[in-house]
């Protein structure tokens, strides 16, 4: 026997996990992802207050920086969209319509993308740049970085997708082992049927992205309506 | 235990070697800086000095060429990038300096009027009161000593400017005479007043915060 | 399980293999593509570069990249890009025993607190060196010892070093070790994510030392504004310093909150979790929410350093006092994250070594849950005298003063806690005791910065320097050597020398306090932070301080001695319950086996019930059978 | 868990609390008055302004507050860790006693108490003129009466000042009045800089576009130390400097030599404002 067989764990011994061990730690840490993220743009919305009421030098504003409504608007309308999508594609998974899920996750993907490529677009053809005075910064700085955020939460999805997908055609009872986890040596594994494989992180996704874009609303109220 | 002894002495050697070396690797970084010059002088109470400002460094004398920076002439006539100077106490130092440099300006107009000197500045000959705050190159300003300099700009439209250090005379370029007093012994640092790092917020980063380029000590013995 | 299990296949052994030495190696390739991308960038608003030969892009880029590349040799990006192609979370095992798990990315939550442990270590020095050095620079008035630029950057860079991987010392090494033992879990909430925490902290601690191929950077650990925008490309690797070790607090903090909410042990309801996981969580919330107000001021840095924003330039249309708000925003609660689980060990251990029950366990909690929340209101005292508004003061200085309040506490059930105990002085107890005669200077001379008239004279100077250390270096690494001494014959399985530990002890007390009581006076006596010249009626007091400072720094080499002689050389194996404790992670072997527990254990009261069964101990709280070490 | 549960088992001797009590009241009573005169001495920043003699009163009140809380905890400590340490090298065990509710909330009262004297006193304090600190533009707690404006310029590495009742004079030293209250305005050129002007008791940061006001009530002619106190760059630490406090016609005679001095350079400097932008644009010239 090899020295990994003598020392590693003897899975006849080692009672195993719990099955929803793994939705709780997910559903606690999307909580958790929510409040740090929360704080995080906090900070913008503290420096958008703060740098509009000091208006150092007049140079809040400039007449000529005026991001086009129209163009914000519609990324956020696709945020919002996109949430509302994972949030039924849950319901469907939860009510066993595996496949009208993964119609409304593609749909979502979809959404989210086009939201990148509309802020893109925004700032492509807004006609100022990064240098012109606080308004400019604060907005380019939150927007950039709140696309950094869609981003993460396109991967995420995608991920969820890509598991759905494949395991598809497997209707119940867990994937033989080695199969599923991807690791060949692997002799046991705490998953049970291929939907344990996507609904604990579908909870837990839904949940941020619904967060996420109520973000983005109050984004959007405060860069473009304010 | 035998070969596991062993193991573990060359462990700890490893670890003593490896920990010795990073102190010795931040001490001498930590010690690094320009190396001190002592001008030859004629007496203890009067010393000559020769020193130039230049618009960029260059790539031989400094791993960071596009820098403005101050030269001194060392005792072979050699052009050398040092700003730390040993210098005698109470001793007159009558210092010439060619600028090669354009104008940059001050942020604080007041810093335009030469201070703290023996005697007055003279600019290509001409005594020198006030310069407007648009026009300085550069400082030689010694603030602990009450000394400071300001140095009259090369013209924009100059027909044969300096590029790169060391600049010769037969470039375009003012000379400015001025004599002051160093005082008891100490260690005096002396710097430029002129934002004059460009690219740099408020001109006051790179060269402007380094040693050997626009800052440096009088080191009075 | 599924019925074909087959005979597992061992991993191949490769040439090329997940390990540090690729991550190294990738690491450094990965920074010259960043730079080469970054200096291929054109746009005109960046022009300027040519002016200045530095390109904060290209080496914004270059560190990134590098880190990238670091995880991705690590092994970190597999598990992701096998996420991308649809394959379920689940845990790979890297549960092989041998040294080369120490080397890489391992999901072992012991593997990694033993990796912290030597990681902080290795940092821990580096930055106590240069504190050697900052004090050797002011043996004389005139300085010279480094020239002055080398000098702020050596002060940087013990700031910088200290306060950013310090704020694991605790939760990093110890909390990832002994949480899910003492809760009665196999492992934490997101093993892969513990993993990371510690590479990234790494991978930040690495990339800030390269300060000084770039010129350094002249700001103090507080980076202020517009100092920070002005300074040369060595301030791109504090920023990217601080911005991966608030990443890596932040996972820290979640995986730590989300572990202790899911992972506890049938029956350990919230009133009978030990008091050193309360600790823990009240710094991991911290860590998770003040950490990302660094990353967003750091990034608004970034910005302003190279796509030419303004949000801390006032002539531009910023401002110096948001990053000034910002950054305390996050660094008054970082204060908490370091003095905090200084609390938590100091309360775990009392019980213990005066075998007494906690005393006031509510009272105790509220008070480290009081301060978690009260160091939220107080960051503007950090800006008394900034000529920010100043119609806040009176609040600031009332909620900072109310600080006191929780914090005495955590004094009271402490020291109710020895009172009739029957105390033993060992190792681990003297660091403790240590910590209420250190936090108690530390807070009372924090009284003096609280309040306004007082802190007009003793704000940045050697004073408010003096009672940062008292309360971080004499409330955090006194309870981070009190932790070691206690924890690490579970850690190890070996006992640290006992004699060897009392001398460390003596001479870090003694010479910490030489060092440090001298610096109130010199504050007092107008002496600013961070100068590398001072008038000279102040050498005698800067020379007895430097000379302190030298002995505390030799004390540490006590301490590394014996850590080297008791586990390399000596290796005397440790009983499974050296002090007699009652928490859980003492009744299992030493060092502990790889999956903990055999079987979750069912708690049925507290860990505290010292003098319960007729004063005799150690009685076990009731678990499962531990599992019987490797084969 | 915290609830009164006195142990009945282990054989209560009230007499350690009591003796402890007793003599952290003793030790009190008689070392409190001792060390709060010796701080009057021997706290900086000394007598030489009103300010800084309030900071010195304020500093006293802290050290009053804080020495029993110091001499309970030297006193407790000392006891305990004598009279409760184990004497035998048998594992035994102490009282399982887990908390008592009157000592927990005597104590929350008391150091609330003492935390709120603190605020107060610490609030009154500054509310009588800003106890020499920087308050910002709009300031607060200003002092009755008239004052000398004067403009501090904080820009890397040296300060500079202006009279602006002296046609806006600006000079590299900073000689004041005696017997006169004074008007502060920091400012700054560049990065952050931290006016301190160690004896008058004064400290107020140089923000680049701020105002900072400080009021200063000076006494009799002295010399004080002025230092910076926010690093800066390069030479913050040697950004010191010396300034004076002379007598009113010292001060008017000083003023007409430095007005003729810098005569030259007065027509170019900008007129007085409350601070100046600097460079709006990065690039420098």
């Amino acid at each position: 026997m090899s020295s990994f067989a003598e020392h590693s764990t003897d899975y006849a011994v080692v009672e195993s996990e719990p099955p929803e061990q793994l939705g709780r730690n997910l559903n606690t840490a999307g909580h958790l992802l929510a409040s740090a993220t929360a704080f995080f743009f906090l900070a913008f919305v503290f420096a958008y207050f703060y740098l509009r009421a000091l208006n150092n030098a007049g140079l809040w504003r400039p007449r000529h920086v005026n991001p086009s409504l129209t163009l914000g608007t519609l990324a956020i309308v696709a945020v919002v969209a996109s949430a509302v999508l994972i949030r039924l594609g849950l319901m469907d998974h939860r009510a066993g319509r595996r496949r009208q899920w993964r119609l409304k996750g593609w749909l979502a993907l979809g959404l989210a993308g086009v939201a990148v490529a509309l802020q893109i677009a925004e700032w492509a053809t807004q006609g100022f740049g990064p240098a012109d005075g606080g308004y400019a910064s604060v907005y380019l700085g939150w927007t950039g970085l709140y696309a950094v955020f869609l981003l993460a939460v396109i991967y995420w999805i995608e991920t969820l997708l890509a598991t759905a997908t494949r395991y598809r055609k497997i209707e119940s009872g867990a994937p033989p082992a080695g199969h599923a986890s991807g690791d060949s040596h692997r002799t046991g594994h705490d998953i049970h049927d291929p939907l344990s494989l996507v609904r604990p992180s579908l909870e837990a996704l839904s949940f941020y992205w619904a967060f996420l874009a109520g973000i983005g609303v109050l984004t959007w109220f405060i860069l473009y309506i304010l | 235990m035998g070969s596991r002894g062993w193991k573990a002495i060359c462990v700890a050697g490893g670890v003593l070697v490896v920990a010795t070396a990073i102190g010795f690797y931040i001490g001498g970084w930590a010690t690094s800086g320009p190396a001190s010059f002592t001008p030859a002088s004629q007496s203890s109470r009067s010393v000559n000095l020769t020193i130039q400002t230049v618009a960029a460094i260059g790539p031989k004398l400094s791993p960071n060429p596009s820098w403005v920076s101050y030269l001194i002439r060392d005792n072979s006539n050699q052009w050398r990038r040092t700003t730390v100077w040993k210098l005698p106490a109470h001793a007159l130092v009558h210092v010439t300096l060619y600028n090669f440099d354009g104008a940059s300006g001050l942020r604080n107009p007041f810093l335009g009027a030469p201070q703290g000197l023996v005697g007055s500045e003279r600019v290509d000959g001409k005594v020198l009161t006030a310069m407007p705050p648009d026009q300085p190159s550069h400082t030689f300003a010694v603030p602990e000593l009450g000394i400071l300099v300001p140095i009259a700009p090369v013209a924009d439209d100059a027909k044969n400017p300096c590029d790169v250090a060391p600049c010769q005379l037969s470039s375009d370029h003012r000379t400015i005479t001025f004599t002051f007093r160093t005082g008891k012994p100490g260690h005096y640092r002396w710097q430029c007043f002129v934002p004059c790092a460009a690219g740099w917020l408020y001109g006051f980063g790179g060269p402007m915060q380094s040693l050997g380029y626009m800052d440096g000590f009088v080191n009075v013995v | 399980m599924s019925a074909n299990a087959a005979v597992p296949t061992p991993p191949r052994r490769r040439v090329v293999g997940y390990n540090l030495l690729t991550g190294l190696v990738l690491g450094v390739v990965g920074y010259y593509v960043g730079w080469w991308i970054g200096h291929h960038i054109h746009a005109t608003s960046i022009g300027y570069f040519a002016d200045t030969n530095q390109n904060d892009i290209a080496v914004f880029l270059g560190y990134f990249l590098s880190v990238v590349g670091f995880l991705a040799g690590l092994g970190f990006l597999s598990y992701p890009w096998a996420r991308v192609r649809g394959y379920p979370p689940s845990l790979r095992e890297k549960e092989t025993a041998g040294v080369a798990r120490y080397f890489g990315l391992c999901t072992d939550h012991k593997v990694v607190g033993i990796q912290y442990l030597i990681g902080i270590g290795v940092f821990f020095f580096i930055g106590g060196l240069n504190a050697m050095l900052i004090r050797f620079e002011l043996l004389r008035p005139g300085g010279q010892a480094f020239p002055a630029g080398n000098y702020l950057t050596l002060v940087g860079l013990h700031g910088t070093m200290m306060m950013g991987i310090m704020s694991s010392a605790i939760l990093g090494p110890f909390a990832n070790y002994v949480v899910p033992l003492m809760i009665g879990a196999r492992r934490m909430a997101f093993p892969r994510i513990e993993a990371l925490t510690f590479w990234l902290l790494m991978a930040a601690g690495t990339l800030l030392a390269t300060t000084i191929f770039f010129g350094g950077f002249p700001t103090g650990w507080t980076g202020y504004e517009p100092l920070n925008d002005q300074a040369n490309s060595g301030m791109d690797s504090y920023i990217v310093f601080f911005g991966l070790v608030g990443i890596s607090m932040l996972l820290l903090g979640l995986n730590m909150i989300a572990t202790i909410v899911t992972m506890r042990a049938p029956g350990l309801t919230w009133s009978r979790l030990p008091i050193f996981c309360w600790g823990v969580i009240s710094t991991a919330s911290l860590m998770l929410l003040a950490s990302p107000v660094l990353i967003a001021a750091l990034l608004m840095a970034t910005l302003d350093r190279t796509a030419q924003t303004s949000f801390f330039i006032p002539s531009a249309g910023g401002s110096t006092y948001l990053y000034q708000n910002l950054f305390w925003v996050f660094g008054h609660p970082e204060v908490y994250i370091l003095a905090l689980p200084g609390f938590a060990v100091v309360l775990e251990l009392l019980p213990v070594f005066a075998r007494k029950p906690l005393w006031g366990y509510r009272l105790a909690v509220a008070g480290m849950l009081g301060v978690t929340l009260l160091s939220w209101l107080v960051w503007q005292h950090h800006l008394f005298v900034s000529g920010i508004n100043g119609d806040l003061r009176p609040f600031y200085m009332l909620s900072t003063e109310l600080i006191s309040i929780p914090t005495g506490f955590t004094f009271l059930c402490g020291m109710m806690t020895l009172w009739r105990g029957r105390i033993r002085y060992t190792v681990p107890m003297l660091f403790c005791l240590a910590w209420f005669f250190n936090f108690l200077i530390g807070g009372l001379s924090g009284v003096f910065l609280s309040d306004v008239p007082s802190d007009v004279t003793t704000h940045g100077s050697f004073f408010s320097m003096a009672h940062f250390h008292y309360t971080i270096m004499g409330g955090l690494v006194f309870t981070f050597f009190a932790a070691i001494y206690y924890w690490i014959p579970k850690m190890t399985g070996f006992q640290l020398n006992d004699r060897l530990g009392k001398i460390h002890f003596w001479t870090m007390f003694i010479a910490f306090n030489s060092t440090f009581a001298p610096l109130f006076a010199i504050g007092f006596m107008g002496q600013p932070r961070r100068v590398v010249t001072y008038p000279s009626h102040l050498q005698f007091l800067n020379d007895w301080v430097s000379v302190s400072a030298f002995v505390l720094g030799a004390s540490m080499l006590v301490f590394l001695a014996n850590f080297v002689w008791s586990l390399v050389f000596a290796r005397v194996p440790a009983p499974r319950n050296p002090w007699g404790s009652r928490s859980l992670e003492w009744q299992l072997p030493s060092p502990v086996p790889v999956h903990n527990f055999d079987k979750i254990p069912v708690f049925t009261d507290d860990p505290y019930g010292y003098g319960d069964d007729d004063g005799r101990v150690p009685a076990v709280v009731p678990v499962g059978a531990p599992a019987g070490g490797g084969s | 868990m915290a609830a009164a549960a006195p142990s009945t088992r282990a054989a209560r001797d009230p007499s350690h609390g009591r003796r402890l009590i007793g003599a952290w009241i003793l030790l009190s009573v008689i070392l409190t008055p001792i060390v709060v005169w010796l701080a009057g001495k021997v706290i900086p920043p000394g007598n030489k302004t009103h300010q800084a003699s309030e900071q010195v009163f304020d500093n006293q009140w802290i050290v009053a507050v804080s020495t029993p809380v110091a001499l309970l905890m030297i006193a407790f400590f000392l006891y305990t860790l004598i009279v409760f340490r184990a004497r035998d090298g048998e594992l035994r065990d102490g009282p399982p006693i887990r908390g008592d509710a009157r000592i927990q909330i005597t104590w929350i009262v008391i150091t609330s108490a003492a935390v709120l004297t603190l605020a107060v006193f610490g609030t009154y304090e500054l509310l009588q003129n800003g106890a020499g600190g920087g308050q910002g533009p709009d300031p607060v707690a200003v002092p009755s009466g008239s004052k000398l404006p004067v403009q501090v310029i904080g820009q890397q590495w040296e300060f500079t000042y202006r009279y602006p009742t002296y046609g806006g004079l600006e000079t590299p030293h900073l000689v004041l009045p005696a017997d006169r209250q004074i008007e502060l305005h920091v400012t700054s050129l560049d990065a952050i800089h931290s006016f301190w002007a160690y004896e008058l008791g004064v400290k107020a940061d140089a923000n680049p576009g701020v105002d900072n006001v400080a009021y200063v009530k000076l006494k009799s002619p002295t010399t004080f130390h002025i230092h910076c106190a926010e690093l800066c760059g390069l030479w913050h630490g040697y950004m010191f400097d010396t300034g004076k406090v002379v007598s009113q016609s010292d001060f008017a005679a000083w003023i007409k030599q430095q007005q003729a001095q810098f005569q030259p350079v007065s027509q170019y400097l900008p007129r007085y404002a409350r601070s100046y932008y600097p460079d709006p644009q990065r690039r420098a010239g």
